[in-house]
């Protein structure tokens, strides 16, 4: 555990990286980014609570079997999508031309718009999920390991 | 089906299992031939090594380590190059990799 | 001899890679084949502006959910070394 | 059911893939439950290979484009290459499919029975299960970097299987050096592979094999990619690391690993017959093949007899095995531009190579099952410390030497079958290297007596008076693989005909490859 | 072929990175190096994966507010970005494994840490 300036502006912090990486994922089929860049912003977020706040802390608010829960479960929110289109093809886009996140951009330059991209920004979201909940449950799992203590199996 | 047939020779399974089957009838036949009066577990079965004390049972098995003794004293040449080159550790797989890549690559540029 | 054999071997196989490098289209102007018809229609296709997003997760949708799975074995494989064999009657 | 077929090449990845994923979540309702549905979803896949492979069998090749708005739809409306993944499944990919299939089957089985007692179960099957989807996604795929990624999929999975009996210094070795090794492996061919993207602006298998000019740049990817996969198949001299690995391995994900290894061999045939065949020099590689296999076979061969602990001996076989097979498609590589000796021998020398496979992960994924079901009971590998134990384990036993004498080419077993279409077929192409592959499987022989004697028969040991079968379960498993041995062995001809031509025919016919995704262009 | 050198120094760098790694794997004992080395090697193919792509001139592959000019290659850099999350994992997986070797071994050597040989 850190001192209490660090432990402060870490809590205070987290806000700012949860918004910024949940901006990167949502934004992902607009602009740079996406589930893989954003779920590894939120992830570094977990490392730097789990720096300040040492992992006895953590280890009682992030349980790992949440984490694990919530990785198996973006991983099948991913391959459910993808399997959602098996009516055409495994993997095809089936939302593009419905009302969500169906519509078609103008072809060429233009300013963006969040309801386009059919399955992307849904992929973008899992992936997102499962990125940060597996990175945090590799780290996490890691820092106990090291300081000697048992994980909950 | 069962009988397979190319170019050189023709292999039956089915062939080869009925010639085993009456080999075996065959064995069975010569072995009830043998003498009777044998019984187990009398002095007529017990092991005999021109009269030395024989060990207990538990003593008498060959270990592993020892089997095939003489072969590997007589290949103990070859058996020290090829062990030399089984380290078991992990730079030496790799430097084989980087060697025979190497080697690979002047091979096939040099070849073609 | 290890070191001599390692030393020969390295630099034979780094300057293949090296003049790999050299003979390869110059830089900056690549062949792009498939790359082009992806940058014209990934936008009438997909509907995303990200033609890098519409490769991830569409034209080549299956390398993320492989991605996906990899980190997944990851994940899963350090937990799996990293529990507790505290347990009774686990034999080693 | 129309739906299935069509789909099944996609179905029988993702299946698996899903399975994996809800595992974890699935384990929270017990260890039955978790069972039950690993083995119905398996049972389900096995099913889907079946119609796949009778449907290949009669139609040939199939390409399932995904993500397009028709799955045969390989090219782009209007358009000159490949844009998207392809699955392309022809004879030898449905091939390895059924070997891992069935050898998962049998794992899963066993794995059921053996790991009962034991932490981190959830974690195990998911695994498994991405091991197996990294074999089946890396036969099936027709697209270079997915053959890359599934591959990694399959080597951390493996590693992490590997290195399972946390409690053991040596397993954790085992998994470090199979981890290392797939990981520089695996960037050596991402490395290949991109060079082969600067040129073509491809990834696609069939599309590069239709523009390949064979320049000096494709040279060197040849070298990388061919060495980096054999040193994943475990071809000597780069095969240190299977030993080590095959060792610590759990039973179940042992003959899994093989598999693994094995699919890397088929992506060497892969590169070698698909995406070379027709520019490089046949014979010259052929012969590379031919002598990277007798020296697997023989230095495999010697280095098992000398062993004293019962996995390394098989995993030291599982190299020289793996000889036979490179020796047997190399005769064939090396003939192949010779349409003469390719009717008379060098066709049957590739069927033969090929057969090997099927009979090898067989035989020695039963004698790893077996070996394992010795340290489940008397948690030992060291032969010296162990004997008498026939008196105990009367099916152990017999499931052994089943494996044992298949293992050393014994008729009526199955690796008698394709030992013999090797011997006849390299007799014609070179008669010494027939004699050098009938003298290791002489001393395979020899080894296996050795290891037989030493662990099952002799008088009883004090120590092990108190030992019993084996479960049900474990034996279910080791039986599925004994009764396809015998099989296999008594109907040589029918399997030879029906599942390993067809797989032949796919190799050497590169055209068909190519056109069955090439041949839409304009 | 010397023409090329000056443009083509991106690639160069990316082999020698490949080099230098291996150079580590090969010549250095202690575990945690291997590993560096094997992320060292990941880094130089990304690089020279992405760098295939580079346009001259190119502008990124993102249609929002782009500005005119040829796009970079997308393709590459959805390579890469798989590459980078398995590299993560592999190096993730790797350093459990040379923790338990500390553990079981008390050394990262590989050649004082060593039970399976010959």
């Amino acid at each position: 555990m850190l001192s209490k300036i660090v432990r402060t502006v870490s809590n205070q912090l987290i806000v700012f990286i949860l918004i910024f990486g949940l901006y990167i994922i949502m934004h992902g089929h607009i602009t740079p980014g996406g589930g893989f860049q954003g779920g590894a912003v939120i992830a570094s977020g977990v490392v730097m609570l789990l720096v300040a706040f040492g992992s006895s802390d953590i280890k009682k608010a992030l349980r790992e079997r949440r984490l694990s829960v919530l990785e198996s479960s973006g991983a099948l929110i991913f391959i459910g999508v993808a399997f959602a289109g098996i009516g055409t093809v495994f993997f095809y886009n089936f939302l593009v031309g419905t009302p969500i996140f169906g519509e078609i951009p103008p072809i060429g330059s233009n300013s963006g718009n969040v309801w386009t991209g059919g399955v992307i920004p849904l992929m973008n979201l899992s992936v997102g999920l499962k990125v940060l909940a597996g990175l945090s449950a590799i780290v996490l799992a890691m820092a106990l390991f090291s300081s000697g203590e048992e994980m909950e199996e | 089906m069962a009988v397979w047939s190319y170019i050189y020779a023709v292999w039956s399974p089915i062939v080869w299992i009925i010639a085993l089957i009456v080999l075996a009838v065959i064995a069975l036949y010569v072995r009830s031939r043998g003498q009777k009066n044998y019984k187990k577990g009398t002095r007529q079965t017990d092991i005999f090594i021109s009269g030395i004390q024989v060990p207990p049972a538990e003593q008498r098995h060959v270990q592993a380590h020892n089997i095939y003794w003489g072969f590997f004293s007589a290949l103990k040449g070859f058996y020290n190059a090829i062990m030399r080159p089984h380290t078991g550790i992990i730079n030496d797989y790799i430097l084989w990799l980087v060697v025979i890549m190497a080697i690979a690559v002047l091979v096939i540029v040099t070849v073609s | 001899m290890r070191q001599i054999i390692g030393w020969f071997a390295l630099i034979t196989l780094v300057t293949f890679l090296i003049s790999g490098a050299l003979l390869m289209h110059p830089f900056g102007y690549p062949p792009s084949d498939m790359d082009d018809y992806i940058i014209a229609n990934s936008q009438a296709e997909t509907g995303s502006n990200n033609v890098v997003a519409a490769v991830v997760f569409d034209y080549r949708g299956l390398d993320t959910l492989g991605e996906a799975t990899v980190l997944f074995a990851a994940v899963s494989g350090v937990l799996l070394l990293l529990r507790a064999t505290k347990k009774e009657g686990d034999k080693t | 059911m129309e739906h299935l077929n069509i789909h099944s090449p996609i179905l029988i990845v993702a299946l698996p893939l899903f399975a994996a994923f809800l595992i974890p979540l699935i384990s929270r309702a017990g260890n039955k439950v978790r069972g039950s549905f690993t083995i119905a979803l398996l049972s389900f896949v096995a099913f889907l290979v079946g119609i796949l492979a009778v449907n290949i069998y009669t139609a040939g090749t199939r390409v399932y484009t995904l993500g397009a708005s028709v799955p045969e739809l390989a090219i782009p409306e209007g358009y000159i290459v490949p844009v998207r993944i392809i699955f392309q499944v022809d004879g030898i990919s449905i091939f390895m499919g059924i070997i891992a299939t069935v050898v998962m089957l049998a794992a899963i089985i066993y794995s059921l029975q053996f790991l009962k007692d034991q932490t981190g179960q959830d974690r195990f099957y998911s695994l498994l299960m991405l091991l197996y989807v990294g074999v089946m996604g890396m036969v099936f795929t027709g697209d270079m970097f997915n053959l890359f990624v599934f591959l990694e999929i399959a080597s951390i999975a493996g590693a992490a299987l590997a290195a399972y009996r946390t409690n053991m210094a040596d397993a954790i070795e085992g998994g470090f050096k199979y981890i290392v090794i797939s990981a520089i492996g695996g960037l050596l061919v991402l490395f290949a592979i991109g060079i082969l993207y600067s040129q073509y602006n491809l990834l696609n298998i069939a599309a590069l094999a239709h523009y390949m000019e064979y320049g000096t740049l494709d040279m060197i990817v040849l070298a990388l990619l061919a060495i980096a996969f054999v040193m994943k198949l475990a071809g000597v001299p780069l095969h240190m690391w299977a030993p080590d690995t095959y060792t610590v391995a759990p039973a179940g994900t042992t003959p899994m690993i093989l598999v693994a290894s094995y699919t890397s061999m088929y992506a060497l045939y892969r590169v070698t017959f698909t995406l070379y065949g027709g520019h490089i020099d046949t014979t010259a590689i052929g012969w590379v093949l031919i002598i990277v296999g007798v020296l697997s076979m023989l230095i495999g061969v010697m280095m098992a007899v000398y062993q004293t602990d019962i996995k390394r001996v098989m995993a030291y076989h599982a190299v020289s095995q793996g000889g036979y097979m490179l020796l047997g498609v190399g005769v064939g590589l090396a003939v192949l531009n010779d349409p003469a000796a390719l009717a008379s021998y060098g066709r049957d020398a590739i069927t033969g190579g090929i057969f090997h496979i099927i009979n090898h992960v067989f035989y020695k994924a039963l004698l790893f099952m077996t070996a394992e079901a010795i340290f489940f009971r008397i948690g030992t590998r060291d032969l010296n410390k162990m004997g008498g134990l026939a008196r105990n384990m009367k099916w152990t036993t017999v499931l052994f030497a089943i494996g044992a004498l298949a293992i050393s080419g014994i008729p009526p077993f199955n690796g008698f079958a394709s030992k013999l279409l090797i011997y006849e077929t390299v007799m014609r192409f070179n008669p010494i290297l027939s004699v050098i592959a009938m003298f290791v499987s002489l001393v395979t022989l020899a080894s296996f007596a050795k290891v037989f004697y030493s662990a099952f028969t002799g008088p009883e040991m004090p120590a092990y008076k108190e030992v019993r079968e084996v479960p049900k379960g474990m034996i279910i498993g080791m039986g599925i693989l004994a009764v396809c041995i015998i099989l296999f062995g008594v109907f040589p001809g029918l399997v030879v005909d029906t599942i390993v031509a067809p797989a032949t025919d796919a190799l050497i016919n590169q055209g068909a490859y190519i056109n069955s995704v090439m041949g839409a262009a304009p | 072929m010397m023409a090329y050198i000056p443009s083509n120094i991106p690639f160069v760098a990316a082999a020698a990175l490949i080099g230098v790694a291996l150079f580590i794997i090969i010549f250095r004992r202690n575990l945690i190096k291997i590993v560096m080395g094997i992320a060292i090697m990941s880094s130089g193919v990304n690089l020279f994966i992405v760098a295939l792509g580079y346009r001259a001139g190119g502008i990124a592959p993102i249609y929002t507010e782009a500005p005119e000019g040829p796009m970079a290659l997308p393709v590459v850099q959805a390579l890469i970005l798989t590459n980078i999350v398995i590299g993560v994992c592999v190096i993730a997986l790797m350093l459990v494994m040379v923790m338990h070797t500390f553990r079981h071994m008390g050394d990262i050597d590989a050649k004082k840490s060593r039970l399976l040989r010959r």
